[in-house]
């Protein structure tokens, strides 16, 4: 089997998760290959619909959980506009896990802080859920979450999860003028949110991922709050064909966002050129 | 390394048997409208190859990577998608009368199709071909391959090379499958023979040279430290951004996914080249282009040879072989550019070492 | 079952796409089906608001996925419902087709024609006219240019 | 060219323009300058080599050039036919440019073989040129020159092209289009094309293939050309550019001609003058439609 020979999946569920965003949960079709199947939280995929091509997401289900991969997207291109077109039981294509992770080993017996802003918090939501899964091994877990209005949130169902527990502190908001008559969350963006919510950087992580703008002004924030930029955890989404460091599309000089991303620290992202 | 003298009847004789055998022969062919042209072609019989004519309008890398392949079948039914693989092994084929920097840049590309994940549709061709060069005698002003640590005698990516001696050749077997290829055909060497050839290869060589200076190994540091340098913004004016340059070179390899339909319920996925010229290269589905203009499109194709490759893999992505800057229809001269980009790395570092 | 292939040989009835504007063509295509005029079932219809709505594409992109022949209809000039579009299109087919003649491909297996919503009889004629023609022609392949 | 380098010295120096985009000799042949400093005017140069359109540049998108500022353009009579042409089409505006005309008494084919202007070397572009002084031009350089020297050589390969059976003329554009690596090299070089999106690049619905094969190949030539139809101005920039060598020149100039007899409509370097597929008239030929 050469390396662009993608493994067919089926669609098990279709979740609308806003107007444009929505999820599949996928399962192997030769069941033997979804046993063996094994990723980290952070690595992505290439999906293809056959006829229209193949598009670069991460996979947004935790490790922990085998059986299925999930993956949400927002229709844009022509690849995901087919995807939106398929229904359960249609067929899909998937080449992966590649790419890098985060590093949940680092981070074990210490705080986490998940920032996440829009659809930003699929990749966000796989790490969650594996750090929810193995909870007796981290210490405090905070949830930021916002979108531009209540309609834009993602995964509804399991905010309100999230919500509903003791061991998690969830802090949802959405910008001024995004907000309904019954939301009860912050009215805020998110470096704002983040300011009134985290109060100390010691023996903590973040992660965090969103709309280019949303990092550029919630780094200084946490950066105020005396995160050192090793500690800071975020995905770049660049171009991709291949996912495999030849086809030369997502380098941002001589770093290669397939292969030694997506996942990148604060730090890291700082010492690239800035070409992205 | 054996080497040994053949005559080019004993040459044209293993190009017939090879044929005879239905191997796939490529060697340099004259383009029947525009004589001045060479194409490297399958060809039916030894009389088709043209050797030491010109410099083939494109590098032979299309024989290992092809312009368009594909890279699986597919089939829409009721039951869901049937996918057909491609197969990984290549037939055999002998490519004779390759010019060295073009069998070099083979060997430069490995490393990326080897980079982790092997591509096997790369590997499957390479290991299928046996690449016989011809010690470059068609060398003009806009040559560097002496700049980039090749040159017209240098046998790196050749299993054998053939360099003239009188009616014949001497044939430099470099790897196991170029000592298979002349299994048997002609005789040893001798030193006056092996002397000459190594004079053919010196006096080739000081063709070369004076064309660029070798390119120093700190280019590629400077390179990295200044990709904001000014330099940049001016550096591709004339660049028409049309990818010409990347469609001849002999180590661009960068390429495109896509899949084509050829009827409602059938189509295939394909591999095709692609550029980091072109404007859409890097767009992202929000509309967001990280390269927007010439400026930075064609830093990278510079970043990308000169110091991205050199510092992943070792080595520089160029060949010298001056393709695209013959083919250039804004006049870009890659060798002039490298040289003053040179230059001022030279002189930046004179005035802060100071 | 029979092979696409031998099908293809021993049945092969050519498939003819018609790109007809809204207000005429298809009109007089209606027409002559409610008429019941007899006419060679060959013909995919595809309404468009206005002939000078075909983009040259359509008509490469329907050879190109399996076309034999293609049809192009709309209002008779002067009569165009927007005015003035048929008159703008008409200098577009000029030179499309005299583009594709000069590309060495068979300008035959297209047909211009005007149909306005009365003239189902014209209708049946360019229907029948255009698949006997292609039907001599043969298939199209795309490496005998039948692709437009 | 002393006059158009001091009139380029002059308005660098007075700030009238912020580059000029001209002529100079390169390491492998002319090919554009960008003069932004007054003391680099002697430079420019204008010859029979000076083949290249240089109005492909003025393209507003192409952002590393307009970071320059206003420009001057060196242009021969044939290239402000596509200045006159990116005017019409609202590419650029007439006052945000300063066009420096040269006299023009045609060009070489191939400067790179050739040095001088025969019947045999000059560009099949430039016979019968009606526009050896740019109408176009804020000032006009160099004494006008004889006529250039006649080639017919295109003319009569289209005419011979024509005399071939449909069979013979397709495997002729099948042997020339299937070389096609679709580097699009022949678009970018185009002085007229300068769409944001070009169809070749739409996926939405994907009208044109991205692997060049023979029809995917054709598809792209065929509405290249099209689109070029009553707007090309027979520069042979798209000839010039292709790596592979494929006749373009053939294409374009035989649909020049066809607009020509049906629409009776020839580039001019006239921008008030309406192209010919913005227009029509009640009495166009309508011959082949039934």
């Amino acid at each position: 089997m050469n390396i662009y020979q993608p493994h067919l999946m089926r669609i098990r569920e279709i979740t609308d998760e806003t107007v444009d965003t929505r999820t599949f949960k996928l399962e192997f079709q030769d069941p033997s290959i979804g046993q063996t199947f094994a990723f980290q939280a952070g690595q992505f995929g290439e999906y293809s619909v056959f006829g229209e091509g193949e598009s670069t997401f991460c996979i947004a289900s935790p490790p922990t959980r085998s059986g299925y991969i999930e993956c949400s997207f927002k229709a844009t291109g022509k690849v995901t506009s087919a995807l939106r077109r398929l229904a359960v039981g249609d067929t899909v294509g998937f080449r992966g896990p590649y790419g890098n992770h985060f590093p949940l080993e680092k981070m074990k017996g210490h705080s986490i802080v998940f920032i996440a802003g829009g659809i930003g918090l699929a990749p966000v939501r796989c790490v969650i859920w594996n750090v929810l899964d193995l909870r007796d091994q981290f210490k405090d877990v905070t949830i930021i979450y916002g979108a531009r209005t209540v309609a834009d949130l993602v995964y509804k169902r399991e905010l309100d999860e999230w919500a509903a527990r003791q061991d998690v502190k969830l802090c949802l908001a959405v910008d001024p003028g995004g907000e309904t008559p019954e939301w009860k969350g912050m009215v805020a963006r998110i470096p704002t949110a983040v300011e009134k919510t985290v109060s100390s950087a010691e023996d903590t992580f973040a992660v965090i991922c969103g709309p280019p703008v949303m990092i550029k002004f919630t780094l200084p924030v946490l950066e105020k709050l005396n995160f050192p930029g090793d500690r800071i955890y975020t995905t770049l989404e660049n171009r991709m064909k291949c996912g495999l460091g030849k086809c030369g599309r997502c380098n941002i000089g001589p770093t290669y966002v397939c292969k030694d991303g997506p996942v990148f620290t604060a730090a890291e992202l700082r010492a690239l050129p800035q070409e992205f | 390394m054996t080497r040994k003298f053949i005559t080019q009847q004993e040459l044209a004789l293993l190009v017939g048997n090879l044929l005879a055998a239905h191997t796939r022969v490529i060697a340099p062919v004259r383009d029947e409208e525009d004589p001045r042209q060479v194409d490297y072609k399958p060809i039916e019989s030894f009389s088709q190859a043209v050797f030491g004519a010109a410099i083939p309008r494109r590098s032979m890398k299309e024989f290992f990577l092809p312009i368009t392949e594909v890279l699986l079948s597919y089939k829409l039914t009721h039951e869901g998608v049937k996918i057909t693989e491609v197969p990984t092994q290549a037939p055999p084929q002998v490519i004779f009368g390759a010019l060295p920097c073009d069998a070099a840049g083979l060997k430069t590309v490995d490393k990326v199709m080897n980079w982790d994940y092997r591509d096997e549709l790369w590997f499957g061709r390479r290991e299928a071909s046996t690449i016989v060069t011809f010690l470059c005698s068609v060398m003009d002003h806009t040559c560097f391959c002496t700049a980039v640590g090749l040159g017209p005698e240098d046998s790196k990516g050749s299993d054998a090379m053939l360099i003239p001696y009188e009616g014949g050749y001497i044939a430099q077997l470099v790897t196991e499958r170029g000592e298979k290829l002349f299994e048997g055909v002609g005789t040893a060497a001798t030193e006056i023979m092996i002397s000459a050839s190594e004079d053919t290869g010196k006096a080739a060589r000081a063709k070369v040279e004076p064309n660029l200076p070798a390119i120093p190994g700190e280019l590629s540091e400077w390179l990295k430290q200044n990709f904001n340098h000014p330099v940049w913004k001016t550096i591709a004016l004339r660049c028409h951004g049309c990818s010409a340059c990347a469609a001849l070179c002999p180590t661009c390899h960068c390429f495109d996914i896509t899949d084509e339909h050829t009827s409602a319920e059938a189509g295939t996925r394909r591999r095709n080249w692609d550029s980091c010229q072109t404007s859409t290269f890097t767009v992202h589905a929000s509309g967001h282009n990280p390269r927007a203009s010439q400026s930075e499109r064609f830093r990278q194709r510079i970043q990308h040879k000169f110091s991205v490759y050199p510092s992943r893999f070792g080595e520089m992505l160029c060949t010298g072989c001056g393709r695209c800057s013959r083919v250039c229809p804004g006049g870009m001269d890659l060798p002039t550019i490298v040289g003053e980009l040179v230059s001022l790395a030279k002189s930046e570092s004179e005035v802060s070492g100071q | 079952m029979l092979s696409e292939d031998a099908q293809a040989s021993s049945t092969w009835s050519p498939k003819i796409v018609a790109f007809v504007c809204n207000w005429c063509t298809y009109t007089g295509a209606d027409l002559a089906g409610t008429s019941r005029l007899k006419m060679d079932p060959n013909v995919r219809v595809i309404r468009l608001p206005c002939s000078s709505r075909v983009n040259p594409l359509f008509i490469i992109k329907a050879f190109e996925r399996g076309a034999d022949g293609v049809i192009v209809s709309g209002c008779h000039t002067g009569d165009c419902h927007y005015s003035t579009g048929n008159f703008h299109a008409r200098r577009r087919f000029a030179i499309l087709n005299d583009l594709l003649h000069f590309l060495g491909l068979e300008e035959d297996r297209v047909t211009f024609a005007w149909v306005s919503a009365s003239e189902g009889n014209k209708w049946q004629e360019v229907v029948n006219e255009t698949t006997a023609r292609v039907k001599q022609l043969g298939p199209a392949t795309v490496q005998t240019g039948g692709a437009a | 060219m002393k006059e158009l380098q001091e009139a380029a010295r002059k308005l660098l120096s007075e700030g009238t323009v912020s580059v000029v985009l001209g002529y100079e000799m390169g390491p492998r042949g002319v090919r554009a300058a960008f003069i932004t400093r007054p003391e680099d005017v002697g430079k420019l140069i204008f010859n029979t080599s000076c083949v290249q359109n240089l109005t492909t540049y003025l393209n507003p998108r192409r952002a590393q050039i307009t970071q320059l500022g206003r420009p001057a353009v060196v242009v021969k009579g044939c290239d402000a036919r596509s200045l006159a042409g990116l005017i019409r089409e609202k590419q650029i505006e007439r006052d945000k440019v300063v066009v420096l005309g040269v006299r023009c008494g045609g060009v070489l084919e191939d400067p790179e073989s050739a040095s001088e202007l025969t019947a045999e070397t000059v560009s099949v572009r430039c016979t019968g040129c009606k526009v050896r002084e740019p109408h176009l031009a804020d000032q006009l350089f160099g004494e006008l020159p004889a006529e250039p020297p006649v080639n017919h050589r295109r003319e009569e390969q289209i005419a011979a092209l024509e005399k071939m059976t449909a069979v013979e003329r397709r495997e002729y554009w099948n042997n020339q289009l299937e070389r096609c690596i679709r580097c699009h090299a022949c678009r970018e070089a185009c002085p007229m094309c300068f769409c944001v999106k070009c169809t070749a690049e739409k996926t939405q619905p994907q009208w044109i293939d991205a692997a060049a094969t023979l029809e995917s190949n054709r598809a792209w030539q065929t509405m290249r050309v099209l689109h070029q139809a009553g707007r090309c101005v027979d520069c042979l920039e798209c000839e010039r550019a292709c790596p592979e060598h494929i006749p373009l020149g053939l294409l374009v100039r035989y649909v020049a001609g066809r607009v020509e007899e049906r629409f009776h409509y020839e580039a001019v370097d006239d921008p008030t003058v309406p192209a010919p597929f913005g227009m029509y008239r009640p009495d166009d030929e309508e011959e082949f439609i039934r």
